[in-house]
């Protein structure tokens, strides 16, 4: 381990407001813990370990939480970290007039603090949320510094506090920023973790990030040595990066899933019978789909095919083997018994420009075909993609999704709870899957838990209201140079342990 | 006042003109041969396209892209053909000035009168700005252009058609040249204004001394204000003389023709003379005289032999194989009549 | 110089067309199907949380209501809060307008100082070799997209030579100048084709306009015949030409600004399409409008400059 | 020409102002709308089978007064009547009926032709649109028009630049043949053309007017050529008639001093029969500001304060009518 | 002055003499050719494609220009010649009916407004103020973003600003023609308006519009690779050349000819439009008198 030193990352889009409440696009979720720490940490394997917080007690009844925070936490700018800063944070974090994130902290019906001894009075027992208290949302703040700041209300406070250098808790502190263009973290030296030479991480003095949105700019920036590393690598370049030299090719285990739903409504938008809506049907073009062949296309064998309705990288994940593996036999007497051995027309939604999404449509025309599957395709804009999932004027599109949790609540509630988002927008309305969800959502038992999410993630996969793509890793390449930089499988972007080889 | 003692300031010698591909060129102007003298107005006319304009802009060297030039242009014994711009330009505007035919085009749009006057006056005097106002609207005021002082700021598109060929006559004359090579300088002008510039232009060269080139379609301007005549056509010179002899008693085919299609002493509303057929095509010139075509007493030798401009008396040239049965050919019309 | 009068009745010409500017932009936002809180909240929204952001953007109001709105609060400066950038619209333009009007105007000269002795040469040897292969190598320029020279120059310029960096943007006047000469050039290539075409044939035609034969006949200078005839003669259709381009420049800023990476309005023009920011479209569309409005004005003003013709009406 | 005869068209103080457009930055500074006055009560009979010369300096208001009469311009005020008909508010086939009789034939040899048609395309779809004939009539009369003025047999399948501009001028003569019209307007039918050509066109004029007993206004600068053409001259001066008459009366002993000064200032062809006073000088006004009382008066060498203050009315004068306070004393003199 | 010739010329004649004089210029001819190579291509890319361009060959990924594959494979093993040839049909495509409907319509209006000037040219002058004011691309961007990618609404999007270069050219074409005696001759022989512009002052007017029109296709194909580029034209896996290119963007370096392939073949046809263009507009333009 060496200390000292800069490190230059090309990232594919900026970062707006990096606050741990309005953060909600992925540039500025996954940068947040660069900058706030939370009371616990996600660990290396998905535990969770602690963090501002030595360790936390759940009531055996579940309906309260006690944590300590460490002794001598300071912010940033020097000033000590309190209970009191916790329970702005929390309080904030659980405001649903403010951000997005709010209901994972539904919960929580007090949050006090006592000294250093915080306590979380729940309404009804949850078991995720020890997971939340490790999630960026609820990542702490300065008080005293954030009503500092100007503005009106607490959405322009955030964006004042942010814009002029934030105090922070996390590694870092922001040292300077142009929109669009660039944004320098430096280290926080107040920061609480030790390296493993036993003194205080972050081992880099300074980060700079350049934001590069074109993926060929940013690794030809990377290739002319103008940058140490770049996110986003396409798949395609995989192969080619992990032959230069002077770069290493990091793939990292993630949450990521690319699925497909289906709409299981009986009828479609347009009041024709929906052929999609008998599962023989949807499990037979799961069958019929070559997920292999999908991999090596469009993952350049980088990916894995899915065993479960979650990637493997989620806690709870049940899935001993592929789903549907390739079996066209299979799936042509699925559609036999069906009674749609005759073929029918299916029309696939893409994403305009998506060279995937193309590359997806051609492959499964082509596997599809010989099953008398006629697939059309649609081509829609992102906004347009999402507005059709939520109306149900779709059959088949593609879309893709990661953890933001580490717990796997989020995409099974988002996946195949009909009440949620009408499970994905596929309208599947699985009354035993429904009564498992809701169940587990108040299960404190971990192994009650972990048995409700096998049975679920069974029911899910044998209704099949999506076509099972597959996982992805995150692709970063890194110059020769630097170490131990980690994107976890939430995305999250971790520079506290990187270092730079002189 | 005897002209022939003047001495002869331009003389050009075989003057030869083409265009296009040297394989197979359009001669515009042909093996022209004439004189200048001081203080005398030479008239050129003839049919539009017959090369009047050609010529002038031979003499300062200033044809267009791709013309040639051949033969010899004594400009005061000095040989102008050969010279480089540099040279010809210390001659142009200074000693040589010409008016230019197209007097709605020929000013540039974009620069005020008073300083495409005074552009001419600073490269070829020495006069200071003041002196060169000053002249300039004098030269307003000479070419008739009233309330000249408030004039010189404006641009030429504000003022009309006449008042532009003025402005253009005001720059040529600006220097004092020796020689005025004048295009076509009444053609947009109206009979009064006519009037006034012929006379300016007569007075100049009277009193100066200047040498004038005077290019028009209109018979009568030529015999009002010039001393000596030339008849263009087809690119050659087919007849030359003093105005009054050859408009009083031509000897060409042409020229007859040609006077004769001016209404004059004839009864109104009876048909006019007109000469039958349209002119050549300059690439395709017979190898005789060029008016064979479209001449009444044309005989086999004009179809390929050239006629040569011969004297008659001491001061005509008439160039044609049959200016005896021409004459004869054209007072019997007009016995006719 | 053209009057104060002629120039209070150009600024006063452009009221209208902005309104009309205004009304096209808006209704065209209004139209873009999707809906700005879906785009805003990507797919994991609830529905309650949708009619949130909608009644926050007032888009539960009717579209007069909206129109007025948005008129009073452009007059005001006040262009709204960006949904993607959570921040005003202003400052955001703001913020990143100097990088594109930058690049522009350096593209602009770059064409400029390319185009313009090419076209003199070109046409003072009308069809000879020099003229043919000068117009050949430019008209190869004019037939190629710019995100494609984009990324020839990115590839072999930068990123094998390694002579100037890939992409980004500079600190300070000179490491602009350095950091944004590729994408420069890749704009400036298709407009120099452009003006250097415009240029020598204007210039041919001047070259051969009585008034330029009547000012030889003068007997004045070449330099004075080649500057204040010929080429101030010249500029006047390809100063109109230039401005009109600058709509083109700007496309082409739009597609090189994403392709080498340079935060400017171009490229956040684009983000904002696709992330269905309204607030950032109509005050992005308004300013490019009143932009290339400033440009045309410049045009007109120099042209009238040139050209007292243009004066009077 | 009998005075007695009716009028084949008669003009009564028709007036025609062109209202310049007015910048928005003139409407800024309050400068007024600039109007030009083209046209100041024109007077004028035409008989039927006279030629009427009509001269004049540029600008003067000639070719307004054609195109009034062809029916291109719609005048200010005034009444224009075609055998005693109001002809300046008809629309539609009344118009085109109107047109059918009196046709105009323009100045330019090179823009008044569609350079896309052919000579045949151009006399047919005259023809065809009034319906004059029909079927293969219509190239029958094609072959007859162009034979009336004089064309070869080859020409009518050519393109108009492939004519010299005498040959073109008599396309356009046939053109306006083709609707059999009584009345030609003719504005500076030859001005463009060389002297030998114009010859031909004016000889063609004057015999189809003979053979078909045409009624031609003749419009031009050249004076010779208008006396030879002309029954009767009409001198117009900024926009009003000054003198009309029988042509040889007014050529020989021209009554208004603006005449005058037009006639000693055409050049005599004769060398020896060079004057020496000057014509005329000063400037023709401007149109857009007509000077009070008698237009001519800041050049007349006769001017008195009468003619500064009342515009003095075309009355007859000798043989013919003339607009001048003092018309006698100095046509006499 | 030309004399006049004696047989008589019928109208496929002039014609015919015209491509004689259009055939004697090297760059019409050579444009000609690679127009009507386009075509060709475009019209018949089956007869002239070697392989289906959309079939995935996951044995020849990415293999360099060979004798089998003469311009190599792209990422999917799909055969670089033939998507280049198939795009060809889009492309050529694009550049006709991106331009046609524009110039149909600004050309009728345009020629109204030129014809009857007044308060409708006014009108017509703020809304073309308007439209111009924005940036092309901009404007064409939104509204392909408003109807959604794909070719027909990139089709509309284009005519719904392009016609507007038409409908000025025109304009002020047709006043030009305007001026001239024979539309006055037509008014004086009682044509109607419609036939004055449409039989008269269009034909005449016309020559400069074909010469824009040739510019703009090419322009109309690099628009279309732009849009296709940026992921609003034509949709991967059709082969476009700005799709082509773009799915070739990743790969400069080590699968060059996947992106240069097409690049070459934009380029070319744009030369083959110029070409063609520039010397129609050095023939049209009128012989002087
Ligand atoms: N640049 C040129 N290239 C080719 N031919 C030319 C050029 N300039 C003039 N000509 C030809 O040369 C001939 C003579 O032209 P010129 O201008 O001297 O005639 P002109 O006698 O002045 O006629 P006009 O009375 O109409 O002015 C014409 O036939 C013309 O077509
Ligand atoms: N359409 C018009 N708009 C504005 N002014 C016009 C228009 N037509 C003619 N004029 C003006 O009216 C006046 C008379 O013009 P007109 O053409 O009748 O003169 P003219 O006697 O035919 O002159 P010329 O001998 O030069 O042909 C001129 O001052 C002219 O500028
Ligand atoms: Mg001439
Ligand atoms: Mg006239």
């Amino acid at each position: 381990i060496e200390r000292g030193g800069a490190m230059t990352f090309a990232r594919y889009d900026d970062s707006t407001v990096i606050d741990p409440v309005y953060a909600d696009r992925n540039p500025d979720l996954w940068m947040v813990t660069g900058l706030y720490e939370t009371l616990l940490r996600n660990g290396p394997d998905g535990s969770i370990v602690p963090g501002l917080a030595e360790g936390y007690d759940v009531a055996a009844d579940g309906l309260s939480i006690k944590l300590k925070l460490r002794d001598g936490l300071k912010f940033s700018d020097g000033s000590a970290l309190t209970g009191a800063d916790v329970v702005f944070s929390l309080d904030r974090a659980r405001n649903p007039e403010l951000g997005p994130w709010a209901g994972l902290l539904g919960a929580v019906d007090k949050v006090s603090a006592d000294g250093n001894q915080v306590t979380l009075a729940l309404k009804n027992p949850d078991p995720t949320i020890v997971s939340i208290l490790a999630t960026f949302n609820t990542g702490i703040m300065p008080q005293a510094a954030f009503e500092k700041a100007a503005g009106a209300n607490d959405q322009e406070k955030a964006r004042a506090f942010f814009e002029a250098g934030p105090v922070t808790s996390g590694p870092f502190t922001m040292k300077s920023r142009v929109q669009g263009s660039s944004m320098t973290f430096a280290r926080n030296p107040n920061y609480w973790r030790p390296g493993t030479d036993g003194q205080p991480l972050p081992y880099l003095d300074q980060v700079d990030f350049v934001i590069i949105p074109d993926d060929a700019t940013r690794i030809l920036k990377l290739q002319a040595g103008e940058v140490d590393a770049a996110e986003f690598i396409p798949f395609a370049r995989v192969g080619e990066l992990s032959a230069d030299p002077a770069l290493k090719m990091e793939l990292f285990p993630s949450t990521r899933i690319v699925y497909a739903p289906i709409n299981t409504r009986e009828t479609r938008e347009d009041g024709s019978k929906n052929p999609l809506a008998d599962v023989k049907v949807r499990q037979a073009l799961n069958y019929a789909t070559d997920k292999n062949v999908l991999i090596k296309l469009v993952t350049f064998d980088t990916g894995k095919p899915m065993t479960s309705l979650m990637s493997a990288a989620t806690q709870l994940h049940y899935g001993p083997e592929p789903l549907y593996p390739y079996n066209p036999d299979k799936a042509k007497q699925l559609l036999d018994e069906a009674g749609l051995g005759g073929g029918f027309e299916v029309k696939f939604t893409t994403l305009a420009g998506s060279a995937d999404d193309a590359t997806l449509f051609t492959a499964l025309q082509q596997m599809w075909s010989p099953l008398g599957v006629n697939l059309k395709v649609e081509q829609v804009d992102n906004p347009t993609r999402g507005e059709k999932n939520r109306s149900g004027d779709f059959d088949i599109h593609t879309y893709g999704w990661a953890n933001d949790v580490n717990d796997p609540a989020q995409v099974t509630g988002w996946l195949g709870y009909y009440k949620q988002r009408q499970a994905v927008g596929t309208g599947w309305n699985n009354q035993e899957f429904n009564t498992l969800f809701e169940a587990s959502n108040i299960e404190v038992d971990p192994a009650k838990r972990k048995d409700e999410y096998k049975q679920m993630q069974e029911v899910y996969a044998e209704g099949a209201p999506l076509l099972f793509l597959f996982e992805t890793p995150f692709a970063v390449a890194v110059s020769k140079s630097i170490e131990g930089y980690v994107q976890t499988p939430l995305g999250a972007n971790d520079f506290s342990e990187a270092w730079r080889a002189k | 006042m005897n002209q022939l003692e003047k001495e002869t300031v331009l003389d050009v010698r075989h003057l030869r003109t083409e265009f296009g591909l040297p394989e197979r060129p359009l001669v515009a102007v042909d093996d022209v041969s004439f004189q200048v003298r001081a203080g005398e107005i030479l008239g050129l006319v003839g049919e539009s396209g017959s090369g009047k304009s050609i010529t002038l802009r031979s003499i300062l060297g200033i044809v267009r892209p791709r013309g040639r030039v051949g033969g010899e242009i004594l400009w005061k014994g000095r040989d102008l053909v050969p010279l480089d711009e540099g040279a010809l330009r210390r001659v142009r505007g200074r000693e040589i000035a010409m008016i230019f035919q197209e007097p709605m085009s020929s000013l540039n749009p974009l620069l005020t009168v008073g300083l495409q006057i005074s552009e001419n006056l600073a490269a070829h005097t020495d006069l200071d700005g003041k002196a060169r106002k000053a002249r300039a609207i004098e030269l307003l005021d000479m070419v008739g252009i009233p309330a000249a002082r408030n004039r010189l700021g404006d641009y030429p598109h504000e003022f009309s058609g006449g008042m532009r060929q003025r402005v253009m006559i005001a720059i040529a004359l600006a220097s004092n040249p020796k020689l005025l090579l004048a295009d076509e300088p009444t053609t947009a002008l109206d009979v009064t204004i006519q009037d006034q510039i012929l006379r300016l232009i007569q007075a100049l060269s009277r009193d100066l001394g200047m040498a004038v080139i005077l290019v028009t379609h209109d018979m009568g301007v030529v015999a009002e204000t010039c001393d000596r005549v030339a008849v263009m056509y087809g690119g050659r010179l087919c007849e030359t003389g003093p105005t009054a002899d050859v408009i009083g008693d031509a000897r060409h085919p042409y020229s007859l023709g040609l006077l004769r299609s001016i209404p004059r002493d004839v009864a109104p509303r009876t048909p006019l003379y007109s000469i039958p057929g349209a002119p050549p095509s300059l690439n395709a010139l017979p190898a005789g005289c060029a008016f064979t075509a479209r001449c009444p007493v044309a005989g086999p030798e004009c179809r390929d032999v050239r006629p040569s401009l011969e004297a008659i008396g001491r001061l005509r040239q008439v160039a044609c194989h049959h200016r005896e049965e021409a004459l004869v050919h054209f007072s019997a019309r007009e016995a006719a009549q | 110089m053209p009057s104060l009068s002629y120039l209070l009745a150009r600024l006063l010409q452009i009221i209208p067309t902005f309104l009309l500017v205004m009304i096209f932009i808006f209704l065209l936002v209004r139209l873009l199907p999707g809906d700005p809180a879906i785009a805003m909240a990507e797919a994991k929204a609830t529905d309650a949380q949708l009619e949130q952001i909608r009644h926050n953007l007032g888009l539960d109001q009717p579209l007069p209501i909206q129109f007025l709105v948005f008129v009073k609060n452009t007059l005001t400066g006040d262009l709204g809060r960006s949904i993607m950038l959570k921040a005003p619209v202003t400052e955001i333009i703001l913020a990143r307008l100097p990088t594109t009007v930058f690049l522009a105007l350096y593209s602009v000269l770059l064409a400029i100082s390319l185009a313009g002795p090419l076209a003199f040469l070109a046409a003072s040897r009308v069809n000879g070799p020099v003229d043919v292969a000068i117009r050949s190598v430019f008209q190869v320029g004019l037939s190629m997209p710019v995100f494609y020279i984009g990324l020839v120059l990115l590839t072999v310029l930068a990123a094998q030579l390694r002579w100037f960096p890939v992409g980004g943007y500079g600190t300070g006047f000179l490491d602009n100048l350095h950091h944004l000469i590729l994408p420069a050039l890749s704009v400036a290539l298709y407009t120099s084709a452009i003006i250097l075409r415009n240029l020598r044939a204007s210039l041919i035609e001047v070259l051969d306009a009585d008034y330029v034969q009547f000012a030889r006949a003068k007997g004045l200078s070449r330099r004075i015949v080649m500057t204040r005839h010929v080429l101030r003669n010249a500029l006047v259709s390809t100063v109109t030409l230039l401005g009109l381009s600058i709509g083109n420049l700007m496309s082409g800023t739009l597609v090189t600004e994403t392709v080498f990476a340079v935060p400017g309005v171009g490229r956040l023009m684009l983000e904002a399409i696709f992330a269905r920011d309204y607030p950032l479209i109509q005050g992005l569309t308004l300013t490019f409008a009143v932009l290339v409005s400033v440009v045309f004005l410049l045009t007109d003003i120099v042209q009238s400059w040139l050209d007292p013709r243009l004066r009077q009406s | 020409m009998q005075e007695a005869a009716t009028p084949l068209l008669s003009i009564r103080d028709l007036f025609m102002r062109f209202e310049k457009r007015r910048s928005l930055s003139d409407t800024l500074a309050g400068r007024p709308r600039q109007v030009v006055s083209a046209l100041n009560g024109v007077d004028l009979d035409v008989m039927p089978a006279e030629t009427l010369g009509i001269v004049g300096e540029s600008g003067c208001g000639k070719s307004t007064l054609a195109r009034c009469i062809a029916g291109l311009h719609r005048p200010t005020s005034g009444d224009i009547r075609f055998e005693g008909e109001s002809v300046i508010d008809l629309k539609g086939a009344r118009r085109r009926g109107y047109n059918k009789r009196v046709q105009m034939m323009f100045q330019d040899p090179y823009t008044s032709l569609n350079p896309r048609m052919t000579v045949r395309d151009t006399l047919r779809e005259a023809i065809t649109v009034h319906r004059m004939r029909e079927g293969a009539g219509v190239d029958r009369r094609v072959d007859e028009l162009l034979d009336l003025v004089r064309l070869p047999d080859g020409a009518a399948d050519k393109y108009p630049h492939e004519f010299s501009g005498g040959q073109r001028q008599r396309i356009g003569i046939a053109r306006a043949l083709s609707l059999e019209p009584t009345c030609l307007v003719a504005d500076e039918l030859v001005s463009a053309l060389d002297v030998s050509v114009q010859a031909q066109v004016v000889n063609l004029l004057l015999e189809l007017q003979d053979n078909l007993g045409l009624t031609v206004l003749f419009v031009a600068h050249d004076l010779r050529l208008v006396r030879h053409v002309s029954h009767r001259v009409a001198v117009i001066y900024l926009g009003a008639i000054v003198e009309i008459g029988p042509s040889e009366a007014l050529f020989s002993k021209p009554m208004h001093p603006y005449s005058q000064a037009l006639l000693a200032a055409a050049p005599s062809l004769d060398p020896t029969e060079r004057r020496r006073a000057p014509a005329l000088s000063g400037e023709l006004p401007s149109p857009l500001d007509i000077p009070p009382g008698c237009p001519f008066h800041v050049r007349c060498p006769h001017a008195t304060e009468l003619c500064r203050r009342e515009k003095p009315a075309l009355r007859p004068v000798g043989n013919g009518m003339t607009a001048c306070h003092f018309a006698e004393t100095i046509g006499g003199a | 002055m030309s004399i006049v010739v004696q047989s008589p010329i019928r109208k496929a004649g002039r014609v015919r003499a015209f491509l004689g004089r259009a055939f004697l210029r090297p760059s019409f001819v050579i444009g000609f050719a690679i127009l009507a190579l386009s075509i060709a291509l475009a019209l018949f890319p089956g007869m002239f494609a070697p392989y289906d361009p959309l079939a995935f060959d996951l044995s020849a990924i990415q293999q360099g220009p060979s004798l089998a594959h003469p311009f190599g494979t792209d990422n999917f093993g799909r055969d670089v010649l033939s998507r280049v040839i198939w795009a060809y049909r889009v492309d050529m495509q694009m550049a006709f009916f991106a331009t046609i409907f524009a110039l149909l319509i600004g050309m009728t209006i345009g020629a109204f407004v030129g014809y009857y000037g007044g308060i409708a040219d006014t009108i017509f002058g703020r809304c073309v103020d308007a439209i111009i004011t924005f940036p092309f691309l901009v404007l064409v961007i939104a509204i392909v973003a408003v109807l959604g990618p794909g070719l027909v609404n990139m089709y509309v999007a284009i005519t719904a600003v392009n016609w507007v270069y038409y409908a000025r050219l025109t304009r002020a074409e047709i006043m030009a023609q305007k001026a001239n005696d024979y539309a006055a001759a037509g008014r004086v022989l009682g044509y109607s308006d419609r036939r004055i512009i449409f039989r008269h002052l269009l034909p005449n007017a016309i020559s400069p519009i074909i010469v824009y029109w040739m510019t703009d296709m090419a322009l109309a194909i690099l628009l279309g690779s732009s849009l296709g580029y940026l992921g609003l034209g034509a949709q991967p896996p059709a082969a476009e050349w700005g799709v082509l290119i773009a799915e070739g963007r990743n790969f400069l370096l080590t699968a060059w000819w996947m992106s240069l392939m097409p690049g070459i073949a934009i380029v070319l046809t744009g030369l083959g439009f110029s070409l063609v263009g520039d010397a129609l507009a050095d023939l049209l333009r009128p012989k002087g008198r």
